[in-house]
């Protein structure tokens, strides 16, 4: 059984190595094929470990397969295919070859069926994102990819703390739910959490992503946060903490998103949002609410990859990035416009869409339970999602007033790959049970009842009534938002100036003392034994009897008074 | 052969090489051959001896009484195999690579050159064997004094001053410090040998001890714990291969190696223990960890840069060893070596980069990764082994530090690690972002010769090597604590 | 014959002068003085191996026994020092051929081995004499000679150093006159033995204190010791190199046995140290000498006077270990008195081989000597290394035993203190060494001084080495005549 | 929509003109009504109460999303810098 696992990881990473290699023709049927050769080795694996081997004197699972595993490693193979070709033309190989492997890691996230191969791949990950980041060229993207990529190194590091700790403290290197309780659970839960863009160690997400290229961007918005979600539902299920923690990334992401001018900016705290939506429904913990959070990730990388191939889109065909730059695009971009209104009504979770069947099951999940507050901040959460998202994103780039400018459609490739999404999108959202069928535990959720589907309307529409009746309040503005980013870009650089000039001072001081006092020392006791010196210094005859009588005096007065 | 021959031959390989160097002084390829040949019958002799140890033998060597209870003698252990293994191994590419150098940069005296290195090493082979603290003592100067003139090859003013900065700081806190530390260890104890389990419990005051210990960690100079670390930015004046190999192996690593055996082996774990003192040189440890990661991040000059890097690898070595839990000296056995791997590629890669491009300082390696691809690959692999990222060594020996912080309860230097991870990341990889993901300047060149990239690309390999198949030094690490309850 | 011998290794040098100062060629006159030295090396070496064999050798003078006769008394203290100076003659003859013929005019040639076989006269006379008058006359023996040998020196400056040794060394020579005489007053003897056996009944007479006092500043003054040496530095510097070489490893070095003669056997620890505590000056002179001259040596430039301080600094070293008066602190003291010897000869030989080539020693001569007399530079760089106390040499050893010896006694400033010498020491002989193999000098000419001087030079160079390892020998002396000075008075 | 049109009027999109703006907004007001009548036709399942009231998802959706953008404009007083904010030195 062992021997014929073909690790869909591997695949993965192979892929990414050949097409570091390969070009032209072959290059791109590999980009292609890769994605897909991973997704049938993922549904070749029956539950279970599948493949072991030794490292650090300990036996690691690194194939481990069940039913939240694949579907999270299914999506990821998805995306990667989708993303592939969406960058096929325009990506440069070392993009492509860092976003595979990249994949590769997440999809060895999935499937790692203990705390060290996961952590493994979790720093794959890092490393390869940050390539990714990199691979966009540019002072901005160097930058940008420079603090993710410390800020990922050092959750990577919190989480090697916890995960060593607690290894060594309960003997087992086993990845399964925890108890938060002791430094090295929360450790973990820390590293985790700083992968899915929890407040206040959030602000990477949009640091990092819009800095990316377009293409580089679709393959960002999928795999990081996502596996996070995957760990926090393998690991911390049930933790009421993610609830709370869950709400807060909810309003904040669209609190911020609602302030953001760049429209790539306003997707990155779209996703903070959306994930949180997932944590809280990790939160619950109830079967339902799980089945949600992990229908909610599956539905979410579709139409967030979706929304930022349309940013990517804009931005490739206009050089532009700002909503207040952009506007009347739908004249010469109909398709992309049509994509990204998909997109965004998927997010809002309109009826008929991918995220109207994952999204309710949360808050059923959270109606079930009686939670209350949850429930209607849940609901209000809603409505915000299609305020900032629904509505705000399609408006500002694509609507509005007219920039002047009149794109064309972007090249066939990024429009079959939104094509794709879009499509993914309705067909999920219209036909719900082949994604149910996929979900960890059985489905006994109706979403389509009309009573529901009415309510959705009354909320979103009135929403909407909002966006339109507020519009003057949210005139855009050449701003940005301060985040919890400023303690990193501006708080710590000017300590760390304040220490070293502190400590130049304390070295200068130090010096001055050294230096008077070897001056002394050099007047006091060298000076005289140089040559010239009086110790030194040939003394004359009779100074020197003089000296021999004196010495003698004084040991004959010394014995004898 | 013997074990007792295969010692012998350790220790005199290098030197009778070294020997011959000087007889075939004006023949260039008899000589390098020489060289080559001689780096690989050491490094087989050690590996010899490391086999002869696995087996179980007993390997003492006296070689000599100097007065009663005053001998040189050998004794091979864990560690000492390890470091013997390590120092003579990446003496192979190293004296490859030494050769390309300074044939590609036409220096005078490589006779000279060559052979003070072959004395090195043998002084380093010497340290690794070291059966008692006198003879390590020994050869520690021996080593100091061999690479003065290695350290000033090149004979100019600035040669000079650097070199004497390192050989005043060497050799002051040496005779200032170490030297009375052995002399009180002996008075107390009544004998320098290395003993499993210490020589000093019960025969001194715990604060005393504490006195001892802080005189043995700032007298080995080597080891470039703060405020002793001076030297090593200053001996960057040497020519790369010095650098590499001394300056990133055999020189800090005799450092730490001194170190770790007075703990281990003249304190002892358990006896260090209860001296509350020790947990200050924890502290200083970690303040050296992080001080030194901060001064790196201001360095535009590569190899300072990576002087300051080791510094800040060392202090990790000695945190470790100071944190007394097994785990803990595991890693930092472990670490001796993946560090090694790193930081001599991360060398190598200054040097070709130097002698290809004629480049030092790392504004100017824009575009380098397209130049040369080989070099930077591994220059990149060297900069995830200091971060300690997987794929590569460093990542292995962190984890075992931890490990080992936690069956301390050491938090501290858990949070020293979590900073210094973050410290080398923000260091190190802007180095890799100009060099892979910026356009070159300037006029075009290639790789660096034949001879050094073999060395760079094959210490790099070592490097992710070890993070696959780490389980031999492993298991020799695990039985250094074996022998330290 | 056999019984004779005592007498015959000082008679032999003294006959053998006169009769080299009326050869007529330098040449001769070398040969005779070599074969003397030899002859006396092989006596000096018989001597020694008898006494360890039989015990105390004593010799009564022309018959007389000893109150009223002149006794020559050898125990196992003052035949290692009459080995060591042969010995040490032995090497510096052969030497000195080449570098005689080179500083010296012919004419006067035969004149210098002359007086350099009546300085051996003298001090194997001060070794061997059991009388304190007799030790009187060598001194003075001894003493002529060096003055006269000193202004040999090519250097004008050797006159007028000569000339400053002549007043200082005659004030230490009255003062130890005096004070003997005041001693003969009180007891009525001039023999040691005896002088050791009365005196205790009048040690608290001011007479007694006086007297040694003078005896000892006397003395102080032919050690050298600090701060009673300033005559010391120039006159080395400014003789011929034989005599430079000579000198350091022999004349300094009988004047501090006859100190320890004095203050172990004839006053006793417990009046000298105890009462009178000596010992509290001496630990305080030998301090100075050792920071002082030192940190004079280091800014010296010249090498020969960098060896000069250095030799200096080194009386401090073997006063340190005598003043603390223990076992192990004699048997440190003893062992880098001779072990000093060995290394500061070679060291001022390997000068001399620089003089015959380069005609100067001051630091620019040093310059690139690594490759211009490889074997001379290889040679100061291992008694360099001797000097500093590096292990593997016979340096190491006696600092070993002196520091030993102030851990024992409980005192640790002392050990940081000779620690700090020997950093010291390891600065002054790195700046020769540095200049010898790391300045680049132009001329890379090979000009090797010759045979008959490299082969005592590296003779001296490897006992520093074998008795760096093989200590067994030089411990067992050194600890031999330490039995015989903490036997104390009879 | 109360935006100026600067653009020359015969190149406007049937979508930016006056009138098909005030269509669509009676449009927007109908399929608002719409969805509160349906209300009436449908059975709902309130869980809490007060999801249950009349036209509760109209009111609540509103007025959180206006409290929202309040808030939003509120902290946007505080947290707002100019763009070059992070590169000036």
């Amino acid at each position: 059984m062992t021997d014929l696992v073909w690790p869909p990881a591997l695949l993965m990473l192979i892929g990414a190595l050949l097409i570091s290699v390969l070009r032209g023709r072959w290059q791109a049927l590999l980009i292609l094929a890769t994605p897909l050769c991973t997704l049938w080795a993922i549904w070749q694996l029956g539950d279970g470990v599948l493949q072991s081997a030794p490292f650090l004197g300990y036996s690691l699972e690194l194939v481990e397969a069940d039913r939240v595993r694949r579907l999270f490693a299914t999506i990821f193979a998805l995306m990667a295919f989708a993303g592939g070709l969406y960058a096929l033309r325009q990506a440069s190989w070392y993009e492509l070859s860092a976003a595979y492997a990249y994949a590769g890691g997440a999809i060895g996230v999935c499937f790692a069926g203990d705390l060290i191969s996961f952590f493994l791949f979790w720093e794959l990950m890092a490393l390869c994102s940050t390539l990714v980041i990199w691979s966009a060229g540019g002072d901005a993207a160097r930058r940008a990819g420079l603090r993710y990529a410390a800020l990922h190194l050092l959750g990577g590091v919190l989480l090697k703390l916890g995960i060593v700790g607690l290894i060594l403290h309960s003997g087992s290197i086993d990845l399964r739910p925890l108890v938060l309780a002791g430094w090295d659970s929360w450790l973990i839960l820390l590293g985790i959490l700083i992968n899915a863009a929890a407040p206040p160690l959030a602000a990477w997400i949009s640091d990092a992503y819009p800095e990316a290229s377009p293409s580089g961007s679709v393959f960002l918005s999928a795999f990081t946060t996502k596996a996070a979600v995957l760990a926090l539902i393998l690991m911390f299920p049930g933790t009421q903490l993610l609830i709370v923690v869950g709400l807060v990334m909810i309003f904040y992401g669209i609190i911020y998103a609602l302030l953001e001018n760049d429209m790539r900016r306003i997707l990155a705290y779209s996703i903070v949002n959306q994930v949180g939506f997932m944590l809280v429904g990790i939160g619950i913990g109830t079967e339902m609410a799980l089945n949600g959070a992990a229908a909610h990730a599956f539905a979410h990388i579709i139409y967030k990859g979706l929304l930022f191939m349309t940013a990517g889109a804009v931005l490739m065909q206009t050089g532009k990035r700002r909503c207040s730059e952009l506007g009347g695009l739908y004249q010469s971009m109909p398709l992309t416009t049509i994509c990204a209104i998909v997109g965004a009504l998927a997010i809002s979770s309109f009826p008929f869409t991918s995220g109207f069947i994952s999204k309710s099951m949360i808050a059923q999940g959270a109606a079930d339970q009686h939670l209350a507050l949850v429930w209607y901040l849940l609901t209000a959460a809603s409505a915000g999602v299609f305020l900032h998202a629904g509505i705000k994103f399609p408006w500002f780039v694509f609507f509005q007033k007219d920039s002047g400018m009149r794109p064309a459609e972007p090249p066939w490739n990024m429009r079959a790959a939104m094509l794709l999404m879009a499509f993914a999108c309705i067909a999920i959202g219209c036909a719900p049970s082949a994604l149910y069928a996929l979900l960890p535990y059985p489905v006994a959720y109706v979403p389509y009842t009309a009573g529901h589907v009415i309510t959705q309307l009354q909320l979103l529409l009135f929403a909407g009534l909002a966006f339109f009746v507020m519009l003057p309040w949210m005139k855009r503005t050449l701003t940005i938002s301060l985040d919890a980013d400023w303690l990193y870009r501006v708080l710590v650089p000017a300590l760390l100036h304040a220490w070293l000039r502190l400590w130049r001072h304390i070295d200068d001081a130090i010096d001055g003392a050294l230096g008077r006092l070897s001056t002394l020392w050099q007047r006091l006791v060298v000076a005289p034994h140089r040559p010239s010196g009086w110790i030194v210094a040939s003394w004359t005859t009779g100074a020197m009897a003089l000296g021999v009588l004196l010495a003698l005096a004084l040991l004959i007065w010394r014995h004898l008074i | 052969m013997s074990p007792q021959l295969l010692m012998l031959s350790c220790l005199c390989l290098p030197l009778v090489g070294g020997g011959m160097l000087l007889l075939a002084h004006r023949r260039p390829r008899l000589r390098e051959l020489i060289l080559v040949l001689t780096a690989a019958l050491s490094f087989t002799s050690a590996l010899a001896l490391l086999l002869q140890f696995r087996e179980g033998n007993l390997l003492r060597l006296d070689l000599l009484t100097l007065l009663p209870g005053l001998d040189l003698m050998f004794e091979i252990e864990p560690l000492g195999a390890l470091f013997a293994v390590l120092a003579s191994g990446l003496w192979l590419p190293t004296s490859l690579y030494a050769i390309g150098y300074l044939r590609a940069r036409k220096e005078e005296h490589q006779t000279r050159f060559h052979f003070w290195f072959c004395v090195a090493i043998s002084a380093t082979m010497g340290i690794a064997m070291a059966g008692n603290l006198l003879t390590l003592f020994v050869f520690y100067e021996v080593l100091t004094l061999s690479t003065y003139p290695l350290v000033t090859h090149i004979g100019n003013r600035g040669a000079v001053r650097g070199g004497r900065v390192y050989l005043g700081v060497l050799l002051a806190t040496s005779i200032g410090l170490l030297l009375p530390a052995m002399l009180w260890t002996l008075h107390v104890a009544g004998t320098l040998q290395f003993t499993a389990g210490g020589i000093l419990e019960g025969k001194l005051a715990p604060a005393l001890a504490g006195l001892l210990l802080l005189m043995f960690v700032l007298g080995v100079g080597k080891a470039a714990v703060m405020p002793m670390h001076r030297w090593l930015p200053a001996a960057m004046v040497a020519p790369t291969p010095v650098s590499a190999l001394l300056h990133a192996v055999a020189v800090v690593k005799a450092g730490v190696f001194t170190i770790t055996k007075v703990v281990v082996y003249i304190f002892g774990t358990g006896f260090l223990g209860t001296v509350p003192a020790q947990r200050y040189l924890v502290y200083l440890a970690g303040f050296t960890v992080i001080a030194a990661s901060v001064v790196a991040l201001r360095q535009d000059n590569i190899k300072r840069l990576l002087a300051y890097s080791t510094i800040s690898q060392l202090s990790y070595i000695v945190m470790a060893t100071l944190a007394l839990a097994p785990l803990a000296l595991t890693g930092a056995g472990l670490h001796m070596v993946a560090h090694a791997f790193g930081k001599i590629t991360l060398f190598f890669a200054a040097g070709a980069i130097y002698v290809a491009a004629h480049r030092t300082q790392v504004s100017e390696l824009d575009g380098m990764g397209r130049r040369m691809p080989w070099t930077m690959a591994a220059f990149a692999i060297g900069a995830l082994t200091m971060i300690g990222v997987p794929p590569s060594a460093g990542f292995v020996s962190k984890w075992f530090i931890i490990a080992g912080a936690y069956q301390a309860d050491l938090y501290f230097v858990l949070a020293v690690i979590v900073l210094s991870t973050a410290l080398n990341a923000f260091y190190m990889l802007p180095i890799l972002h100009r060099a892979f993901f910026r356009a070159p300047e300037g006029r075009a060149h290639g790789e660096a010769p034949w001879p050094m990239r073999v060395a760079l690309v094959s210490t790099a390999a070592a490097s992710v090597l070890m993070f696959f198949f780490h389980a031999p030094i492993l298991a020799l690490t695990r039985s250094l604590t074996g022998a330290a309850p | 014959m056999r019984e004779h011998l005592p007498i015959l290794l000082v008679v032999l040098p003294m006959l053998a002068a006169p009769i080299c100062s009326m050869l007529p060629r330098g040449r001769q006159a070398w040969l005779l003085a070599t074969a003397v030295s030899w002859a006396v090396l092989a006596i000096a070496a018989s001597l020694l191996i008898r006494v360890h064999a039989e015990g105390t050798i004593s010799y009564a003078l022309g018959g007389w026994p000893a109150p009223i006769g002149i006794e020559y008394r050898l125990d196992g203290l003052n035949a290692l020092v009459q080995v060591l100076v042969a010995a040490i003659a032995a090497c510096v003859l052969p030497f000195s051929g080449r570098s005689v013929q080179d500083e010296i005019d012919a004419d006067r040639q035969p004149g210098f081995f002359a007086l350099l076989l009546l300085l051996i006269t003298g001090l194997l006379g001060i070794v061997a004499t059991g009388d304190v008058f007799n030790v009187f006359v060598f001194l003075e023996i001894s003493s002529l000679a060096t003055y006269g040998l000193i202004a040999f020196g090519r250097d004008r400056r050797a006159l007028l150093a000569a000339y400053r040794y002549l007043v200082l060394g005659s004030i230490g020579a009255t003062l130890y006159l005096i004070g003997i005489g005041l001693l003969y007053a009180l007891t009525g003897t001039l023999n040691m033995q005896d002088l050791a056996a009365r005196l205790p009944a009048v040690a608290d007479t001011r007479t007694a204190q006086t007297a040694i006092t003078l005896v000892m500043v006397g003395l102080g003054i032919k050690m050298a010791l600090f701060p009673l040496h300033l005559w010391l530095p120039n006159a080395y510097r400014f003789a011929p190199s034989a005599i430079s070489a000579f000198l350091p490893a022999t004349a300094t070095k009988v004047a501090i046995y006859l100190m320890l003669r004095f203050v172990f056997d004839i006053f006793g620890v417990g009046f000298a140290f105890g009462r009178l505590e000596l010992n509290e000056v001496l630990l305080a002179l030998a301090a100075a000498a050792m920071l002082s001259a030192s940190l004079a040596a280091m800014q010296q430039r010249d090498v020969k006077g960098i060896l000069a301080y250095s030799s200096v600094a080194q009386v401090g070293y073997i006063v340190l270990g005598a003043a603390l008066a223990t076992p192990i602190g004699l048997t440190a003291s003893l062992l880098h008195l001779f072990n000093h010897a060995l290394m500061k000869g070679a060291l001022f030989m390997a000068m001399g081989c620089v003089m015959l080539r380069v005609g100067r020693t001051d630091l620019d001569a040093i310059r690139g000597l690594g490759r211009r007399m490889p074997w001379t530079a290889a040679a100061f760089v291992v008694a360099g290394l001797s000097l500093i106390g590096v292990p593997l040499t016979a340096g190491f050893i006696s600092k070993w035993y002196l520091v030993l010896a102030a851990l024992e006694a409980g005192w640790w400033p002392l050990v940081i203190l000779i620690l700090v010498a020997s950093l010291m020491a390891l600065i002054y002989v790195w700046r020769v060494v540095a200049l010898a193999y790391f300045a680049p000098n132009e001329s890379q000419r090979r000009e090797e001084a010759p045979l008959s001087m490299l082969v005592p030079l590296w003779l001296l160079v490897l006992a520093n080495i074998w008795f760096g390892i093989d200590t067994r020998l030089s411990v067992a002396m050194a600890e031999s005549g330490m039995r015989v000075l903490m036997a104390g008075p009879p | 929509m109360s935006q100026p049109e600067p653009t020359k009027p015969q190149t406007l999109h049937w979508l930016q003109q006056p009138a098909t703006i005030r269509r669509l907004w009676w449009l927007f007001a109908g399929i608002l009504l719409l969805t509160i009548a349906a209300e009436f036709l449908v059975e709902l399942h309130p869980h809490f109460g007060a999801d249950g009231w009349t036209a509760f998802y109209a009111i609540f959706g509103f007025l959180s999303c206006v409290v929202m953008v309040v808030v939003a404009k509120l902290i946007g007083y505080v947290l707002k810098r100019r763009e070059d904010y992070y590169e000036r030195d």
